[in-house]
């Protein structure tokens, strides 16, 4: 059996046996070494394509998945999707296009304080997590989304969020606060605000 | 805040008679979200919405919010005293004012407002329908997983070899306690140094010309002082000698004790 | 797409993410009812048959299964490195020292008997080995150091481990814990300590 054709069954092989997506570095170690990992991710995922189950990239890391199409014919059993608050999926969204983001930031852009279990729920979800500290005073923490948000909505990378490109063009991934145009009356909202988040935490 | 307007509805008749405004408060997340749906009702692109009609339909709101004597979140009534401060820079002609902005430039930034928050709902709802993972599609049912053999390795060093040796021997052998020789000063040579000098200090001296020259290294150095005052106090207190600090952390002075002095 | 092709797509699909093997029955339910469920096995296991995941049925029952003659590729080896325990340590210094060496005159001067697994893991590791028998009622084996013990230690004899004077003067037969009090002055000592112990090997 030549190489190549050994790779690409090792490969096939480690992809269906791993119970999480992995990344190519960690294929390219299991394959004879003079084969491109990349060669052979390409040719399986077209091998694939077709087929009931797809070759895919999630999050930067390789799995395989059932075809998307095929949906209805798999719900095996109903599951209980706990439905998400219009709080929670706004708040998402906001993360997910607009991260690294602080909470203050997320209730300028929404307008209203964030209520107690919003953040909570979504990392609950692990789908966002703390990426590190806004370097401004109180060093507030700022937030992303993660790898479990990528492989949940099958994104391989978070600039594949739908409509990324457009909202950035239209100046809409602008997170600057837009109270510091509404003056002191803005301000003193922003104070009862922040009041009311420090009582709430 | 939502609670406040629970199940509250009102109808709002516009100037034209044509557009029957239906408010609910329950479900809005805040004033600007009111404002976003109450722009959405419009019916018009956010980009060529009218501010300065919105504002009046949102005071019109509070007003007869008001009428029925409904509480209203403070949010709400800031955002309300805010719209008519925008209302009037609106309505009115404009002042030279370089510090503040022009009734339009505050407009178009609670547009902004509106559009930003609006694309990240629509952003949302898009999201949500993303083909999800254990909904939609579905990973391997039944992973056989990737065995992981875990081979040890064990390191020992000869030192470890050896302190076991070591300390194993020492358990069962009553060796006699050697106290190492320290090269610390003690109390005892401090006084043996400063005797000589005993009823010859005729001026104020320093602590620290007492001292031998030739100190190591800073521990010791230490040391030496240490031993060297509370050997000071032990003559001071057997009267040979007399200790002088002006304050704390200043230099320490010595001076033989003369006899009948005082 | 024919009926064929999508029942083809429906069972890999289904057989990909099913959580067990899935009997025959079961897969016809979720195909179109006019397309045979066995040659739409039939077809998939042959397509299967040279990759790196392979189609079996089992039981009676179906599933993807990596291919066997994979297995060696789907195991990672992990070198974890582990402490001997003190008792280990110990005895391997007492063979050292006092070799050959039966393990009852071990357990006499240790004072404890050995663990079970003491001595095994000191085979093991191949840092000890019997090289005789003692000429004494039930001839029990004596246990002596191996090369790779002189290896591992870099010693060129057993004769090279320092003797009872050396150690002494080492200060590794002295208990008196080095205090931390004594500062730099004892951190020095012990530096000269260390230095002996090397300047020894």
């Amino acid at each position: 059996m030549s190489e190549y054709l050994s790779a690409l069954r090792i490969t096939e092989a480690i992809l269906f046996a791993a119970p999480e997506p992995m990344t190519e570095a960690a294929l390219a170690e299991r394959i004879p070494s003079n084969v491109s990992i990349s060669l052979v991710l390409g040719e399986l995922s077209k091998n694939y394509a077709d087929r009931g189950v797809n070759l895919k990239a999630v999050g930067g890391r390789w799995a395989f998945r059932t075809a998307p199409d095929l949906a209805s014919f798999l719900e095996i059993e109903i599951k209980v999707n706990r439905k998400l608050s219009r709080a929670a999926v706004e708040t998402l969204a906001i993360i997910g296009y607009h991260q690294p983001i602080t909470r203050g930031e997320i209730e300028e852009i929404r307008g209203v304080s964030l209520s107690r279990g919003t953040l909570d729920l979504l990392l609950e979800l692990e789908w966002i997590r703390p990426v590190g500290k806004r370097k401004t005073p109180g060093r507030p923490v700022t937030w992303g989304t993660s790898q479990k948000f990528l492989e949940n909505f099958n994104l391989n990378d978070i600039k594949d969020l739908p409509g990324t490109d457009e909202l950035k063009a239209a100046g809409l991934l602008d997170k600057r606060p837009t109270s510091s145009i509404f003056g002191e009356v803005a301000l003193k909202i922003e104070e009862e605000n922040t009041e009311r988040v420090s009582d709430g935490i | 805040m939502n609670d406040t307007f629970d199940n509250f509805k009102m109808d709002n008749v516009e100037a034209d008679g044509t557009t029957s405004l239906v408010v609910d408060l329950d479900g809005y997340e805040g004033p600007i979200d009111m404002l976003l749906d109450l722009a959405r009702q419009q019916k018009v692109d956010l980009l060529n919405i009218s501010i300065l009609r919105l504002a009046e339909q949102y005071l019109k709101f509070i007003e007869e919010a008001h009428k029925l004597k409904l509480e209203i979140a403070a949010d709400y009534l800031v955002m309300a005293a805010w719209l008519a401060y925008l209302k009037s820079r609106l309505l009115l002609p404009e002042e030279e004012n370089d510090e503040e902005l022009s009734g339009p430039q505050m407009a178009d930034a609670l547009a902004f407002q509106l559009r930003r928050l609006q694309a990240m709902q629509e952003a949302g709802s898009n999201i949500m329908q993303l083909p999800r993972l254990g909904k939609d599609i579905f990973s391997r049912g039944f992973p056989e997983g990737i065995k992981v053999i875990r081979t040890p390795v064990y390191e020992l060093s000869l030192f470890e070899l050896l302190k076991a040796y070591g300390d194993h021997h020492s358990k069962g052998t009553a060796d006699p306690l050697e106290i190492a020789p320290t090269e610390f000063y003690s109390v005892d040579d401090a006084l043996e140094r400063l005797t000589p000098f005993l009823g010859k200090i005729l001026d104020w001296s320093k602590l620290q010309t007492f001292l031998p020259d030739s100190v190591k290294n800073d521990v010791i150095y230490k040391s030496i002082v240490a031993s060297t005052f509370a050997a000071s106090l032990e003559l001071a207190k057997s009267g040979q000698l007399e200790i002088r600090q002006s304050d704390t952390f200043s230099p320490i002075y010595f001076r033989s004790k003369t006899e009948g002095f005082n």
